[in-house]
């Protein structure tokens, strides 16, 4: 018997399901295949996406290494490669605690809440030319959705943990993710309305040039929205290893500390390749058709290269500054985006609606300038009394006396 | 209705990173907000004073080691120039400047400990501190040819140094100073601009200098609250007369100033270090007439005190005639400077509690003795 | 270059005696001894003449001369640059009991509270009169000659 | 402002990932030691060693243990004393150096390793047969006459006890003999000298 997959079906377009379907549908009935070709690609993507975090927590750290002048993590396999193996066997052998006075179940929960998330929105990315696990429609609309979830766990994990500092954590989390959420949808809408379409797929192949260009404002949101969701400096003030040590997990060890450490890093890859669709087009390079993943990994690596150079850098900045980075900075550059982008799509997209290669070269042309400016204006928020560096004496002055009249 | 809330307490240490060792607060918060602040001191107590009692003069050199790890050369010197005083003798000249020139290395190499931490608490991973430490290593690098030890120098003798620097520890300072100059222009880059820096710094937790001077608060932290006192310039000891530099000093009282004298006084050490290295000149660097085995006179008493890195150190001693100080009180100016703790941070955040507390630069084995 | 000048027990002890009659007991080259029960009285004067200003405690420590505890305060004046040591003798081995000048030098506050933990003289006003370096419960005062 | 010492602080990070580490694979290289390292391994020089226990009564710590007994050969070959116990405590060791400062016949020397964990205390003690039989490498802490020979304790051979000090052979033969000394050294009655 030969199973037909409907061509409306939304894993229609998946090339990788179909060959599984078709192999599987020429000796099982057809809804066996429907599913088993199902559970079998979820296998391939759970995996991936595990050994994807595992191989960024190497990447990260052996890059802070060489930030670092040091050399980093190279013991195990070449360059140290099997090193977050070697880390997992040993928070497997370690004994897995739960405080007294925690709330059982929230606690052991934590773990799953925040990995199935992860795992939803690695569901909807084109890894290469039609290999999205599922080609959604609202696939931006889904990322922005599913992707906010984390939160809950990492609140959960605040409140059963029974621990002030895990408390302080969660407060923080939950009040910088409130924040952020609105100027990161605000920034996307901009690129959805370019692309004219939330899927992912299409966005990609509006990308006649990268969106980099197109929405240089909206990557700025973007990244630094993406950053404070993900607890990445200079916006960790959930985990703030120097202050409250490790926030909401501070309470976690062996498999369910591992878990959540797997889903923060698994978390910064799937946005740093949410970025690299959005706006670096994708898998869309030179023989996209045989080496997109290639293209598509390429990018990601770059944008993790970004997020991992920016922790290297900078310190963290307080809540309440961060607060006000998002409402008065973020939020205002997103709404003037926005606008400029409806403005220009308004008048130069044509009759059917779309935008021809040319039309986005004089959207980058216009919105560049645009960033620059509206970074000039809106940039200078540091606050007044913190400008002093210029008024400051260069050569120190020595006096005979004491300087201050003593009372 | 409004929100019913109420304080919380939680303990910061004595095992949290940033307290700087085995230091603990009790601290009540509402929210973020301190509302209270109780330091709780002694995990690191070891005594020294009271071991300083049972040891001959030279060898409380070795414990003076262990008070501030960071800066023990300074140390040694405090105390050695304190058992000078006590027996009314003056170091030869050489020896005068060797140890003008290593204290100014161990004042570079502490403070880059206190910024590099500082900066680790406002939340950078780890970059600064490991600049700051690469050049740091390269000091002890230095104290090693000087002494065969990085850390635990014992570097200093009464009446002197115990033996002179070995030939190839000049080049070897010269070339480091050429890479430290660099290296700390880069990271001055790094740093002092630093918007994040700044706006996490500034204007936080001002010291007034009257509440300053009140709390006997010294070293950089009086200076960053815009007091003009450094002892090296006030009361020159060993060759710090022979030498011209300048006393940074703090406009705003905040935590950025403090931060930023520390890196001023960097520069000023690197001057003191160039005109020692041009003005040395050979001779014998320990006084061959002092004996091993120290007896000062008995009833004499001295207060021999130095510039430390951290601020004021002084060595109260008083003899009884017998080879070990009858009493030698250690005047720390890491405990002292924590008596401002309850100002700096009452009122302000969670987050810049640590760096108030880093900003201040306590040293645990000087705090606890 | 700055020098700081010691000031000389005499100078101190004539003004002090202006000030406050009987409140020098004994005066050596460069120290005054005063009365111990009246430091808080002498530590207000000392800081707020205007000639002596001595806003800056370096210190205070408490030597153990068995017959005696010796009260030791080095000040200094960071407007007129000058030092000072001023002494107190206080007799007797249990219940010592010394006027604090916290009220008078914020910066006395940890290194009175030292005193009272290692050496056994208690400060009447001072706020936190609690044990520092070691727990509460502790027995006995260990910078003591006789503690062992 | 603007972000453009922050874009500055980027790059100085960047430009720091291009450099050579300054850290290194520790058990495969090391850093470079100076000659004048304290180090663990004492080097104890019996043939110079007179039992003086100069070195047991300047340690800050009185973790040196030395036991002296009459030596029947003395005076003629030189020995006034034997060593029966000469330890080290290690394990409270500081490596102050005070002892080699102490020591009058050059016949105590800092080692030059550090590599010497043991896995009970008992083991960290440095007994006389340890330090009789060691390789001996000696640091020149406070040995000027080691240090202007050129002498590396990395590197170097190992030195015999003929090589190391600074006075003659000879003047230390009698010395250690107690030749030196007015009067006849055969007075050894109640000569046991113990320290700590």
């Amino acid at each position: 018997m030969n199973c037909q997959l409907a061509a409306d079906n939304i894993l229609f377009e998946n090339a990788l399901y179909r060959v599984i379907y078709d192999a599987v549908g020429s000796f099982l009935p057809c809804w066996l295949a429907y599913v088993a070709a199902g559970l079998a690609i979820m296998l391939i993507l759970v995996n991936a996406v595990l050994l994807g975090a595992a191989l960024v927590t190497w990447f990260e750290r052996r890059l802070l290494g060489r930030f670092h002048n040091r050399i980093g993590p190279n013991r195990w396999g070449p360059f140290g490669l099997l090193q977050p193996i070697a880390d997992l066997a040993k928070l497997m052998t370690k004994e897995d605690l739960i405080p007294a006075g925690a709330d059982k179940i929230t606690f052991s929960l934590v773990p799953l809440v925040m990995m199935a998330p992860l795992l939803l929105m690695t569901a909807v990315i084109p890894f290469s030319k039609n290999t999205a696990l599922a080609n959604l429609n609202v696939g931006v609309l889904f990322i922005l959705a599913i992707g906010s979830l984390t939160t809950v766990a990492i609140f959960m994990a605040g409140w059963s943990s029974n621990n002030r500092y895990a408390l302080f954590g969660a407060a923080r989390a939950v009040a910088v993710l409130i924040s952020y959420e609105v100027p990161v949808v605000i920034s996307l809408l901009g690129v959805v309305m370019v692309a004219g379409s939330m899927s992912l797929a299409n966005i990609v192949q509006a990308q006649a040039i990268p969106f980099l260009l197109v929405q240089p404002l909206a990557l700025l949101i973007f990244l630094t929205g993406m950053s404070a969701e993900l607890n990445r400096t200079p916006f960790d003030v959930a985990e703030a290893e120097s202050e409250i040590i490790a926030g909401y997990h501070i309470e976690y060890s062996g498999i369910k500390f591992a878990l959540i450490f797997a889903a923060e890093t698994g978390a910064m890859l799937v946005v740093a390749a949410t970025i690299a669709t959005l706006f670096l087009s994708g898998w869309v390079g030179p023989f996209a058709e045989y080496i997109g993943w290639f293209w598509f990994l390429l990018k990601t690596l770059l944008v993790l290269f970004v997020f991992v150079w920016i922790r290297a850098t900078y310190p963290r900045l307080r809540v309440d500054q961060i607060m006000a980075l998002s409402w008065k900075f973020l939020l205002p550059l997103s709404l003037i985006n926005l606008a400029a982008t409806t403005l220009e799509v308004f008048f130069l997209r044509d009759s059917a609606g779309t935008l021809a290669t040319i039309d986005l070269w004089i959207m980058a042309g216009i919105n560049i300038p645009l960033a620059l400016g509206c970074i000039f204006l809106f940039g200078n928020l540091v606050p007044e009394n913190a400008k002093v560096l210029s008024v400051r004496p260069t050569t120190v002055v020595v006096p005979a006396v004491a300087t201050v009249e003593v009372r | 209705m409004p929100i019913r809330t109420e304080p919380m307490t939680v303990n910061v240490g004595p095992q949290h990173p940033s307290t700087h060792g085995v230091f603990r607060l009790r601290i009540t918060f509402d929210g973020e907000e301190i509302l209270e602040v109780e330091p709780i001191l002694g995990y690191l107590h070891r005594g020294s004073e009271k071991l300083a009692e049972e040891r001959n003069y030279v060898q409380v050199v070795t414990l003076t080691d262990r008070l501030d790890y960071t800066s023990s050369m300074i140390n040694n010197q405090a105390y050695c120039l304190a058992v000078e005083k006590l027996l009314g003798v003056e170091p030869p000249l050489r020896a005068k400047f060797l140890r003008t020139l290593v204290a100014e290395l161990q004042r570079i190499a502490s403070h880059l400990v206190a910024v590099g931490f500082f900066i680790q608490e406002l939340g950078a991973f780890g970059t600064p501190l490991m600049y700051a430490f690469r050049s740091r290593e390269r000091i002890l690098d230095l104290f090693e040819m000087l002494c065969g030890a990085r850390i635990t120098v014992s570097y200093m003798r009464p009446g002197g140094v115990f033996a002179d620097a070995p030939p190839d520890f000049w080049p070897a300072l010269t070339q480091f100073m050429h890479d430290f100059a660099i290296e700390f222009n880069e990271f001055e880059q790094l740093l002092l601009e630093n918007e994040i820096l700044l706006v996490r710094t500034r204007g936080v937790s001002p010291l007034p200098p009257e509440m300053a001077i009140n709390c006997s608060v010294s070293g950089p932290v009086l200076r960053a609250s815009g007091v003009n006192w450094d002892w090296r310039k006030m009361d020159p000891y060993d060759a710090y007369d022979k030498v011209e530099f300048d006393v940074p000093v703090g406009s705003h009282w905040d935590n950025y100033d403090r931060f930023w004298v520390r890196m001023q006084e960097v520069r000023q050490s690197m001057r003191i270090i160039d005109q020692c290295v041009a003005q040395i000149e050979p001779g014998p660097v320990r006084l061959v007439d002092l004996p091993l085995v120290i007896r000062p006179e008995a009833g004499a008493e001295a207060y021999g005190r130095v510039e430390a890195s951290k601020g004021e150190l002084g060595f109260y001693l008083v003899s009884d005639g017998g080879i070990a100080p009858y009493r030698c009180k250690i005047r720390s100016p890491s405990l002292i400077n924590l008596t401002v703790t309850e100002h700096l941070l009452v009122g302000w955040k969670l987050a810049d509690m640590i760096v108030s507390l880093g900003s201040v630069d306590i040293n645990m084995g000087e705090v606890d003795r | 270059m700055m020098q700081v000048k010691a000031l000389s027990g005499d100078q101190l002890a004539e003004r002090l005696e202006q000030a406050l009659p009987d409140s020098v007991v004994d005066k050596i080259s460069d120290e005054v001894w005063v009365e111990p029960a009246r430091i808080a009285e002498v530590a207000r004067f000392l800081k707020e003449d205007e000639d002596l200003d001595f806003q800056f405690l370096n210190s205070v420590s408490a030597v153990d001369f068995i017959e005696y505890f010796a009260l030791v305060y080095h000040l200094t004046s960071l407007r007129k640059q000058h030092t000072a040591i001023v002494k107190a003798k206080v007799y007797g081995r249990d219940e010592l009991v010394v006027p604090s000048v916290y009220q008078v030098w914020r910066g006395a506050d940890f290194q009175e509270r030292e005193i009272w933990d290692l050496m056994g003289i208690r400060f009447a006003g001072h706020p936190n009169m609690k044990r520092i370096m070691l727990w509460e419960g502790f027995e006995g005062h260990p910078l003591r000659k006789d503690y062992l | 402002m603007y972000g453009l010492a922050m874009a500055k602080g980027l790059m100085v990070t960047l430009k720091n990932l291009t450099k050579k580490p300054t850290t290194v694979q520790y058990p495969e290289e090391r850093v470079k030691q100076h000659p004048r390292f304290r180090g663990e391994e004492f080097v104890w020089y019996e043939e110079r060693c007179t039992g003086c226990a100069s070195c047991a009564k300047y340690c800050p710590l009185g973790i040196i243990k030395i036991v002296t007994s009459p030596s029947e050969t003395a005076p003629k070959q030189g020995d006034k004393y034997r060593l029966e116990v000469f330890d080290i405590e290690i394990q409270r060791c500081m490596f102050c150096g005070l002892c080699v400062e102490a020591c009058p016949y050059d016949c105590l020397f800092m080692g030059s390793g550090f590599e010497q964990g043991k896995y009970s205390r008992k083991d960290m003690v440095l007994h006389v047969e340890d330090l009789r039989q060691a390789d001996k490498h000696p640091s020149t802490f406070f040995r000027p006459q080691l240090e202007a020979s050129g002498y590396d304790p990395r590197g170097g051979r190992p030195l015999n006890w003929r090589e190391v000090g600074r006075e003659s052979w000879r003047w230390h033969q009698q010395e250690k003999s107690g030749l030196r000394l007015e009067h006849s050294p055969v007075d050894t009655a109640g000569s046991q000298q113990e320290s700590n």
